[in-house]
């Protein structure tokens, strides 16, 4: 068993190392990167191009009207993941309720 | 409003609006909530094939969540053309994964009426049932990455709930809170892995990052491929990652075990393939050296759900066994699809995967449901104190005969079909892998074999006297699936031709998939 | 309705299959009742002694029933200790093994994808 | 000062001062989840301060003086009602001869409170929603440390026996 626990752990430790190492392949934080400028419709993409999407447009009247930018891309962009959300909140709740029902037919509601 | 053209969404907001309106509707008593999910079910499974005829006449359905127009994907940004809003994309494997869940999601629902007549809380259980069935049509139905991981959670969650639902028992609580667990350790994984592939590509549609994937591979997407493997392996049950579902499944209850195994962890091996072959591409990948780390999974699989069903007492649990070794045959085909990619033994590795992913859903289901009926009469899961059943309930014994030969590979069921698909495609491969398969299927028909000589024939123990086949509602299911066993056996080409065939071809053509969404 | 199916590398046809079955029916019930027809009658009364099954008595009701372990056994004794112990063993329900079986299936996915998996 | 007659409560201050709060928590909450598109914030935050004054009271009086005054059977339905809003929000769309979660709705000038068409009506209803989840949840726990409690109580009663 502790022969187990210290391979786990070590691959626990190599699995880090490995993610980590992968940090240094992402592009640097915070600057815009044109390493991954792509050829789509007439012109480049970016990596930041949806960022930049919704930053412009988000507040305009014709697209969401929101200056909560956030609020937005919650319920206006990324709406269906939002109800997904909500979903898994109300998902727990009905898994907890029905943990704590009561166990047998007739039985007091406490 | 056209039905037609919001069908795509209306396949999984349908579930959906049942879900979030059973508290209320319980309130008129367990009778009207029985409808309620009985009608919610069964109109998701009409809007299913609704769906699936669509894909069939007019290829793939995009279905924009937010634009104007359904088909809308795209945005046009200071000339710059891509998708921002989540989108579901459907081909012939989505609609494909959608009837299948929506078939079994429907008669499990009917089944569960008088299967749930003495627990409590069955408003709480169908709201968990109708949520459990969202998540799956949300995750097959899915075009964008971040959208398949709250769905798959949304099937999690509600899937642990399930699991330990009648919590009376000490097993139910232990095997839901194990399931939890590891469940929420490949989630976290899943995200991860979602969150490297945003980071990289700054997008979460499917098609997008196809495209790019495509046009500059970052080293940074394998990281994110193990990731998802990982957790996808875990979510369908594959060997080293299946304890989960030894547990589980023996302690849900019946029709939440019929789901869990026959549509939950082939929602696993859909979102595999779909990574696989749409996400990724096989052009960019080492195909060769991924496709023989699933074939060589695959055959562990197969080995130790075939073996370790052997030797199992209870009932559901070597059903869930069985479940594993058959899981391992879905894997043997991709794994084949991935090596011989594009040739004969690829394609039909592909079409004996989904073949016998649609077999083993309908087969593992109606034994699952069995397993539940014998459960519900004789209140045992041990088979060594059944005995004599066929005597006793003939219709069930029947179907259960024909649904065990039939996952053992015994023609003229469905699964030989299948299976022998897969035998020959590995064989082009390398014959040692066909000789696993078939000795791991003669392990399949062992312990079926055992069950049938020990609980349906044989003498019945004094202790059964008054046992008799289960009412109509729970029975009509079982006697449905069995007859489809059947169809599917003596006329293999009417589903293959008619579903598989197109799923496979979308399989294969990512490029199609791609150009649905992009310019 | 085309019975069979190409599987890319011959034909399968279930219909052959399916006369086969029934002609295998028809055989072994026509066996069946020309055993029953020839064969002298059994009557208990006509016993000379106990029935006696190789030193042991005579079997009670419901020993008759033989439980399912019985069955493959020789193939479990066989597989004993090459793998059914350990593998019984690993399926131990102990939570911390499943999450260490998570661990190692990852690191070992990762190091063979991360460094081989491009093409 | 002399303690409470029931253990499980506080003080007298602290529950004085949860009794003036609970309504001040309620209207921040209210109040969040209303501004949800033109200040940070929104329905998930302004949901769970909401929750917050359910949790306080709990915390003041314990679970057996507030399951009294707010039932959890109750708050269900609540967050049902949220879901159902929610869901029919995104419905609109696809009347409107749209797509599902289309923004039909009068979009009026940014920074406007009647403005960003379903935005501000989705965040209603999430907030109900989140509100009353939380609310639940939180009291569903309380249930279990109760329970857990009168249980430990029992055992050592048993064992000075």
């Amino acid at each position: 068993m502790i022969k187990r626990r210290a391979i786990g752990l070590s691959a626990i430790l190599l699995i880090f190392g490995l993610l980590f190492a992968g940090v240094f392949l992402l592009h640097p934080y915070g600057e815009p990167d044109y390493t991954l400028a792509i050829k789509q419709g007439d012109s480049f993409y970016q990596r930041t191009a949806t960022d930049d999407y919704f930053i412009e447009r988000g507040k305009m009247a014709e697209e969401s009207g929101s200056t909560n930018i956030v609020a937005a891309i919650l319920f206006d962009y990324r709406g269906y993941d939002t109800l997904g959300e909500a979903t898994v909140l109300f998902t727990a709740v009905a898994g907890a309720t029905a943990m704590f029902r009561r166990e047998r037919k007739g039985d007091e509601d406490e | 409003m056209n039905i037609m053209e919001h069908i795509a969404i209306l396949v999984v907001i349908t579930p959906l609006f049942g879900a979030f309106s059973t508290p209320f509707v319980s309130l008129a008593g367990k009778k009207a909530a029985d409808i309620w999910v009985g009608i919610f079910s069964g109109l998701t499974f009409v809007f299913s094939i609704l769906l699936g005829l669509k894909v069939l006449r007019s290829g793939i359905v995009i279905y924009t969540l937010g634009a104007p127009e359904p088909a809308i994907a795209t945005v046009d940004y200071n000339g710059l053309i891509f998708p921002v809003r989540i989108l579901l994309e459907v081909d012939a494997l989505s609609a494909l994964l959608a009837l299948v869940i929506s078939l079994i999601g429907f008669f499990a629902a009917i089944y569960s009426w008088r299967y749930m007549e003495h627990d409590t809380g069955v408003e709480k259980f169908y709201t968990l049932f109708l949520l459990l069935l969202t998540g799956m049509l949300g995750i097959v139905l899915t075009g964008d990455i971040f959208n398949m991981y709250v769905f798959l959670e949304i099937m999690s969650i509600s899937a642990y709930a399930l699991v330990a639902f009648r919590k009376e028992t000490f097993e139910a609580v232990e095997a839901g809170i194990k399931y939890l667990v590891v469940g929420s350790a490949a989630s976290t994984l899943i995200l991860l892995a979602v969150a490297i592939l945003y980071g990289v590509y700054g997008s979460l549609t499917i098609a997008q990052i196809a495209h790019l994937i495509e046009v500059s591979p970052s080293p940074l997407i394998w990281g994110a491929l193990a990731l998802y493997l990982t957790g996808f392996i875990l979510k369908a049950g594959i060997v080293p990652l299946h304890m989960w579902l030894i547990d589980a499944h023996p302690a849900a209850p019946s029709s939440i075990s019929a789901l869990l195994s026959g549509v939950v962890i082939k929602t696993g091996a859909y979102a595999i393939i779909r990574i696989f072959f749409t996400l990724y591409g096989v052009e960019v990948m080492n195909r060769a050296l991924i496709g023989w780390i699933i074939v060589v999974i695959a055959v562990i699989t197969m080995f130790v759900g075939g073996s370790l069903g052997l030797i199992q007492q209870d009932l559901k649990r070597l059903l869930a066994y069985s479940s594993v070794a058959q899981m391992g045959y879905i894997a043997l085909g991709i794994g084949v699809a991935l090596i011989a990619f594009n040739t004969t033994a690829g394609d039909a590795g592909l079409v004996g995967a989904l073949f016998h992913l649609l077999n083993h859903a309908i087969m593992k289901g109606m034994l699952f449901l069995i397993a539940g009926v014998i459960l519900h009469q004789l209140g045992t899961r041990n088979i060594n104190e059944m005995g004599g059943l066929i005597k006793k309930m003939p219709i069930t014994s029947a179907c259960f005969i024909i649904g065990g030969l039939a996952i053992a590979g015994v023609p003229p069921f469905n699964g030989f079909v299948s299976k022998l698909i897969l035998y020959e495609a590995s064989a082009m491969i390398s014959p040692a892998l066909a000789v696993i398969a078939i000795i791991s299927s003669a392990l399949t028909l062992g312990m079926y074999l055992r069950v049938i000589q020990t609980a349906f024939l044989g003498r019945a123990p004094e202790t059964l006297k008054d046992i008799r086949d289960p009412p109509a509602s729970m029975l009509i299911p079982i006697v449905i699936l069995a007859i489809l066993i059947v169809i599917f056996g003596i006329l293999p080409s009417l589903p293959v031709d008619s579903i598989i065939t197109p799923a496979v071809e979308a399989v294969k053509n990512q490029a199609s998939y791609l150009s649905a969404v992009l310019p | 309705m085309v019975f069979g199916i190409e599987t890319g590398f011959g034909y399968w046809d279930p219909l052959i299959w399916v006369v086969l079955f029934v002609l295998m029916f028809i055989g072994g019930y026509l066996i069946a009742k020309y055993a029953a027809q020839r064969a002298t009658p059994f009557r208990a009364d006509e016993l000379e002694s106990e029935i006696f099954l190789s030193g042991w008595g005579e079997t009670v009701e419901k020993d008759l029933r033989f439980p399912s372990k019985h069955l493959y056994w020789g193939f479990r004794k066989a597989l004993e200790s090459a793998w059914y112990r350990s593998a019984v063993e690993e399926h131990s329900g102990i939570l911390t093994t499943y999450i260490f079986w998570i661990v190692i299936l990852l690191l070992i996915l990762m190091l063979l994808i991360a460094f081989g998996g491009a093409m | 000062m002399k303690m409470s007659e029931k253990p499980y409560e506080l003080s007298v201050i602290v529950r004085t001062v949860a009794r003036l709060l609970f309504g001040l928590i309620l209207i921040f909450g209210f109040y969040v989840i209303v501004h949800g598109h033109i200040t940070p914030g929104g329905g998930f935050q302004g949901g769970v301060v909401t929750a917050l004054a359910v949790i306080m009271l709990l915390a003041a009086y314990g679970y057996e003086g507030v399951v009294t005054e707010v039932r959890e059977k109750i708050l269900e339905r609540f967050e049902s009602l949220g879901a159902i809003m929610f869901w029919t929000l995104g419905l609109v769309g696809v009347i409107a001869t749209a797509t599902y979660f289309a923004d039909v709705l009068y979009k009026g000038t940014p920074g406007e409170l009647i403005s960003a068409g379903t935005i501000p009506l989705m965040n209603i209803a999430v907030g109900m929603k989140v509100a009353s989840g939380v609310a639940v949840l939180v009291i569903i726990m309380s249930i279990g440390m109760y329970y857990s409690r009168k249980y430990q109580k029992a055992e050592k009663e048993g064992a000075e026996e």
